[in-house]
């Protein structure tokens, strides 16, 4: 059976403390996802550095002012959208934090966390301001529990 | 889980057996804060004991750095206990294993200080 | 330090396997309000009911429509709104799950699980179509762990 | 978590150990299914042990009184075992805790069958 993407949207006010809201909802569509406990951990991971860039570099901890996350899962891959709403950046233009002259630079590895665990990374200025961060995961193939298919008469899916 | 931190001693050693996330904000804060504290009443051996942690973002991985640059600087050793695999994997990504000298074995850790630790003592 | 709302929003769409993703968010908010797990316990029941009902008498379990959940942390109060996209309903009508011959009645008690758990429940028709649902929790006393604060210069607050 | 029903037999007396949330959905269904597949294939003396399990929102409460009341009208009874005390809490503000007939001890729901459960024997 097909199915549309199943879809969550989460807007935070730019608190830390607020960051696990989202690396929550994170694990719990990773574990619908199927993935195992090491790839929960790799994601989790990403978004959270995704997130807290967003409140830090892009926002600035400037609390009224939100970070916008949208998941969305289809049969084939979890994607994870973050958008802040500050200046923007221009990703060609870091540092290599593998260069072996930045290795002892305490910053500049959230975005090799990444890409290091995400299968698909893109950085893009939101056309209406900030900065907007997918990154994509493909689903692992579904061998014992298949991808959760959802009726639509009240029964749960999985 | 927020990041707590118990210290011990042995001999001129201080082991930090850490428990919980190192993360930006708290628990990279709460990091720092205390090896500052360590250096600023003159200790400069330093362990710290991953055993219970295996959470660390690239922020608490920058707080590594930093401390561990820091205790260097002011002629002490920061090494690090006990690596979880999660940990070690990340250390690998980011191509940081050789910065820090790493230990599976607390007594191994305590004996490369050398003589400070030869005849370990406990203490407070 | 008087500090402003503290707000996340989330939208779902209407699959009884995403309602974790906004219990998970009500334990987070419990927590940062003080709540001991005991409230901690019913917030996430009375959050889970009304989640509930807006997938299945509100939307119907038809995933095109989305659940809305606001939460909003003050000083003194947690809050949570869910609202959905059905044609509502009049709470006045209902009948009472606690009169001695709708006992047996298997369903009817998710409200009364909401009105029980919460301080305030409000139920009204939402202006543009569908139910919302408001609930409203007074914060404990801060005793030990104040309400947590927020500067805006990078710490994070608690 | 997800519910997780574990069958044992005493006798002529089925005790399900339950483990998990019984909530709306799978929990709910779980449930209502498995007592109903015990109708089916002639069990009529069920006890639902909750100690493994306390989150219970109000459609599982609904599907407890539907099992319950289903059982009732077959010819067979439906008890509660070690309800911890949230779930007792729930019975409370719902006033269905004199409802159900519930034990705090296995023996003694064992026993409240009556000469049916006089000698536990192992089953399966
Ligand atoms: N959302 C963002 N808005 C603006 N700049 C950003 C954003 N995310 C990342 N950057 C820029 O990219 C740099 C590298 O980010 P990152 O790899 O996550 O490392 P770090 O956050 O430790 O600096 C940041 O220092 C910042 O200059
Ligand atoms: N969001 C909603 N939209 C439409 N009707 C609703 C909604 N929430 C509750 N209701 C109505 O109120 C009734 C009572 O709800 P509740 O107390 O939660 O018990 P239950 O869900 O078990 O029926 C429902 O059966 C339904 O008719």
């Amino acid at each position: 059976m097909m199915q549309a993407e199943k879809v969550v949207e989460i807007t935070i006010a730019s608190s830390l403390e607020l960051i696990d809201i989202i690396t929550l909802t994170a694990d719990h569509f990773a574990k619908l996802s199927g993935f195992d406990e090491e790839e929960l951990y790799r994601i989790n991971l990403a978004v959270r550095e995704s997130v807290a860039n967003a409140i830090e570099h892009g926002n600035k901890y400037n609390a009224e002012k939100n970070v916008e996350a949208r998941f969305g899962l289809t049969e084939l891959r979890l994607s994870v959208s973050i958008r802040d709403h500050g200046a923007g950046f221009d990703p060609e233009t870091l540092p290599d934090p593998l260069d072996p002259e930045n290795l002892l630079n305490p910053a500049g590895r959230g975005i090799l966390y990444m890409r290091s665990f995400m299968d698909q990374v893109d950085l893009v200025r939101h056309p209406e301001g900030g900065m907007q961060i997918t990154m994509v995961k493909n689903r692992p193939a579904p061998s014992s529990p298949p991808p959760a298919p959802e009726t639509s008469s009240g029964g749960e899916g999985k | 889980m927020q990041l707590e931190i118990r210290e011990r001693k042995i001999g001129q050693i201080v082991i930090l057996d850490l428990t919980g996330k190192i993360t930006i904000g708290d628990g990279s804060n709460k990091l720092r804060d205390e090896v500052n504290r360590l250096l600023e009443i003159g200790e400069r051996e330093i362990i710290l004991n991953f055993e219970g942690t295996s959470y660390l973002d690239s922020s608490g991985i920058g707080e590594l750095i930093s401390r561990h640059t820091t205790t260097k600087n002011q002629g002490g050793h920061l090494k690090l206990l006990k690596l979880p695999k999660k940990i070690r994997d990340l250390l690998t990504v980011t191509k940081l294993l050789g910065v820090f000298e790493t230990f599976e074995n607390e007594q191994d850790a305590v004996l490369s200080f050398g003589v400070l630790g030869v005849v370990p003592q406990q203490n407070g």
